[in-house]
């Protein structure tokens, strides 16, 4: 891969784990657990799917074949989608959906952090104005984990339970290949081993106030998703997601 | 009258908003409590036919927008809630009754989204229908009502604009099947629509009082024809019809004729029996039902985090 | 509408009505309450779809502008799709997906059973097979009801429970419109009047063994599947039923 | 050895098969009974990865032979967990191991199907080599078994058949999209497939017992061999490759020599860390216990209706 192609790849990841996450978030509309809950779930939701319009952007730019950032969401199928297999997991209770968040929102604030003095100026153009929402949604879901932990004995229970069904997808978040390391080593990518302290650190600190435990670092972790190997969930997602546009594919606008 | 009845409609009368702390008569207080919890619930209530097609919106900028509609739907259902709170009523008992069929919601979420267009008709149609409430109800003599309604008609002008650029795009821009779906949609929502305004005045037995009271400041009738007069030109503007054989100008009255609204139909959805009555309530009752636990578990934690607080002080 | 566009119309209902139940059903695979009931539950999806190929293939050759069988399926989107409303509702849970097969069964059944005498041969031939096959849904989908109704308390309240929810779906099933009043007349399909009998005598006769309550016969009913107005389900349905060939419509071979 | 333990062993070797009213070694029952559970959840569990596209089958044919295998497949589930009952184990019991986690099933069903190739590939490769076992296995000294894995053989070349036809039509004329699915499912399906026939003949501590019972009649390792041997010429007709580079024919042995198995990853998903282990025993635990009340209410009925025959007798 060249130097472009591998931010190609990387710009990828970013915008399909924000999309992916953002449609999952979207399926919630009037059903989360409280009004003040479709309005919180609606405005992450929204976030993600706007850095996701962000990084689709820059990257049909560079990929240039003509596919523009629609064209990029709604016309792959899974194999091409580069989505963390985190993101992509059913909402099922709302202790999986904001453990889901959680996992993701700690990995997601940090490598934002970094991509913020990344060498190339768009990239961290970017970064900086989605870090500010990932303060957010971090510290949102940070304090649910520690409400439902520290809650009731049924809260504590759900949310012990959601850390352990997810924490098989949480190695992909921490384990860099091939691109997260040439990413790194030019300067835009956030570095693989500071990533991995710091999601341990702010997990691990965070589960303690909640009173919960984590699994271990050396479990057994489920990847596949950076280089579109998924789970049987996301495809249908994309069926969903994508009907529109591949029904009527001689639509030019909508 | 007694005294304070007679100083409160003096009040009303001069237009002074009457606030949460004055004095109000309860037929007042139960009307206004009934009116605001019933507009709040359709908030929340009009969000499921529009998450039905925000995982399918065709579009990044269309998806991103629906998302924010609904996102202020949300806001609105919460200002809402508290305007009613102001008035000593408690949101989850009004939410119960909602669930328990005591309470109504506008009954054009009863319909469902068939396509996408749909999206675009409920933006033009159903919060145009809306606004012409609002507007004037932003006159409303409640303060926190009235208050409420000024942020809130900003808002749904934005998303009525927004849904009638849908509209237009598709209609001018769009392949044939697109046009369809226009068309489609608008057959599907007009007379829904034109339903939204509730009973001919003479069937509407509490509006006289309400409008004695400054809870209601025009007809429904009045509402109605205003609503059509104004969407008529924009319908025509894109290039649609509406299912009404008799609508036509009439030069006379200087408003639209219109044919007779199905009020066996309005009547059915009141009493339940709409398309998506049943999935409606349901969906909302399980969100609700299924996120006790959650609601449970702040409580716990505020409660055990104040304690804490409490020890350390 | 001409005399054949008719048939068109209604040969789209008989097999649009088969193929979505059929679907439906498929979503149970593995998940049914009993290994004997998969394969009943299969076994019975198979036969629907079946019946939907033969009049889908003969629908394709009347409407003859190049789509055959599989487009018929497969590209249209649900304001085309002509099935009963019935069958596009949710499995929810196994009295739902119970009663729904019986509402059905028993309309199909008859239905069948009038057009193996229909004029048109072809209609006669596919009838004179697929009879065979609904005679057996039929015995199977009351005798479920009859279990569940008159089995054990849970049961009994979730069919009946079953039966209150579905019943405005059922005005649809002998509701006649012109197209089956026209295909009466044609000497292609039932009489309307006999099936609406015959449909409410057979559903009360099991009802009644089953100690089940039927809704009244002017209670409000929801229409719209024949001519193309869909509950909510059908988009979902559609949009996880025809992924494949929409999102690969340059595949000639599967 | 006992008398009857000699006589079973003599009945063994002659080749006579064992029934079920038949003296058996205690371990001998257990063997089997352990072996054919496995067999008949593996077959129950084995529908669920063909669920997954069942609902999204491409054309009316596909949809139809998709259907008609997993149909076949419940079928072979009821016959083997029939075949389990005559040793005296309880279905209910069985299943309660599987949903526990003490009870195993082929895991190569903990793999997802990630395209539609894969419904080629697991008729041809997981069919295939499921085939080769249960080939073996229809001379297998138990009677009801060796019956059943008669009648299940033939459905199942039928099966793998059809997979390699969906593979076939796919490569020959498919679109580019359509070839790299075959490969990509082939990728991915290859070595977990290799990985069914279990671990090498001395890391199978049982096997050696199973032999001379004649319940196993191959050693794990032959029949792995016998599968490459048999579908390597079937991949070069299909045009595409196996993800091994080492594999390739050894003239002197006469069979293909290939690459190591990844022992890690089968011990992982053998102790319930494979990609889809919890989903698909989750899966099937709420299908049978969201049915508890479907199959009490069918025991129920059925009690009712011979009392009512009793009483009218």
């Amino acid at each position: 891969m060249t130097q472009q192609e591998v931010l190609q790849e990387y710009l990828l990841r970013l915008a399909d784990s924000d999309m992916i996450l953002g449609q999952r978030l979207s399926e919630l509309t009037g059903k989360a657990p409280a009004v003040e809950e479709e309005l919180a779930v609606m405005n992450v939701a929204l976030d993600l799917v706007g850095q996701a319009r962000n990084w689709y952007e820059y990257a049909a730019e560079l990929i240039n074949d003509g596919r523009d950032a629609d064209k990029l969401v709604f016309l792959r199928d899974a194999h091409e989608y580069r989505n963390l297999l985190m993101v992509e997991q059913p909402n099922d209770d709302y202790a999986v959906t904001m453990a889901r968040q959680f996992f993701f929102d700690v990995w997601h604030y940090f490598t934002l952090k970094s991509l913020v003095n990344a060498s190339d100026e768009r990239v961290a153009t970017i970064a900086a104005k989605a870090v500010k929402e990932a303060t957010y949604h971090l510290r949102r879901s940070s304090e649910w984990v520690k409400r439902m932990g520290d809650g009731t004995e049924e809260s504590h229970r759900r949310i012990q339970d959601a850390f352990n069904l997810l924490w098989r997808f949480t190695g992909e978040l921490i384990t860099p290949d091939e691109v997260d390391h040439a990413m790194f080593k030019a300067g835009i990518g956030p570095d693989p081993e500071q990533i991995k302290q710091d999601w341990f650190g702010m997990v691990r600190e965070v589960a303690a106030q909640a009173t919960l435990t984590v699994g271990e670092e050396d479990a057994w972790m489920y990847m596949g998703g950076k280089r579109g190997e998924h789970t049987e969930h996301l495809g249908h997602i994309l069926a969903v997601m994508q009907f529109l546009p591949r029904a009527y594919p001689d639509a030019t606008t909508w | 009258m007694s005294p304070e009845e007679r100083d409160f409609q003096e009040k009303v009368d001069a237009e002074t908003k009457i606030e949460a702390k004055n004095w109000m008569p309860d037929g007042y207080r139960k009307t206004l409590i009934r009116q605001i919890s019933q507009h709040a619930h359709s908030e929340i209530v009009g969000m499921l036919p529009e998450g039905n097609w925000v995982t399918r919106a065709p579009t990044l900028k269309r998806k991103l927008q629906l998302m924010a509609k609904i996102q202020d739907e949300a806001g609105h259902g919460l200002y809402l809630y508290s305007a009613m709170e102001t008035l000593g009523a408690d949101r989850d008992e009004e939410i119960q009754k909602l669930h328990d069929g005591k309470a109504k919601y506008s009954s054009i979420f009863n319909y469902p989204t068939l396509n996408w267009a749909d999206m675009g008709a409920v933006g033009w149609l159903v919060d145009g229908a809306a606004i012409v409430n609002q507007v004037v109800l932003q006159r409303t003599s409640y303060g926190p009502y009235s208050r409420a309604m000024v942020r809130i008609c900003k808002e749904e002008s934005f998303h009525q604009r927004q849904g009638y650029q849908i509209l237009l795009d598709m209609m001018r821009e769009g392949t044939q099947e697109q046009k369809d779906m226009v068309q489609d949609a608008i057959n599907r929502l007009w007379w829904p629509a034109l339903m939204m305004f509730g009973p001919h005045d003479d069937e509407s037995p509490n509006s006289q009082q309400s409008m004695v009271w400054k809870i209601k400041r025009k007809s429904n009738d009045e509402l109605r024809q205003m609503f059509i007069d104004q969407t008529i030109p924009q319908l025509e503007f894109l290039g649609c019809t509406v299912p009404d054989p008799d609508l036509k100008w009439n030069e006379e009255r200087g408003h639209y004729d219109f044919g007779d609204i199905n009020w066996k139909e309005f009547y059915d959805v009141l009493k339940g029996n709409g398309p998506c009555n049943r999935e409606r309530i349901a969906t909302r009752k399980k969100a609700i039902d299924d996120g006790a636990w959650v609601r449970e578990a702040a409580v716990a934690y505020a409660a055990k985090q104040k304690q804490r607080a409490d020890k350390a002080a």
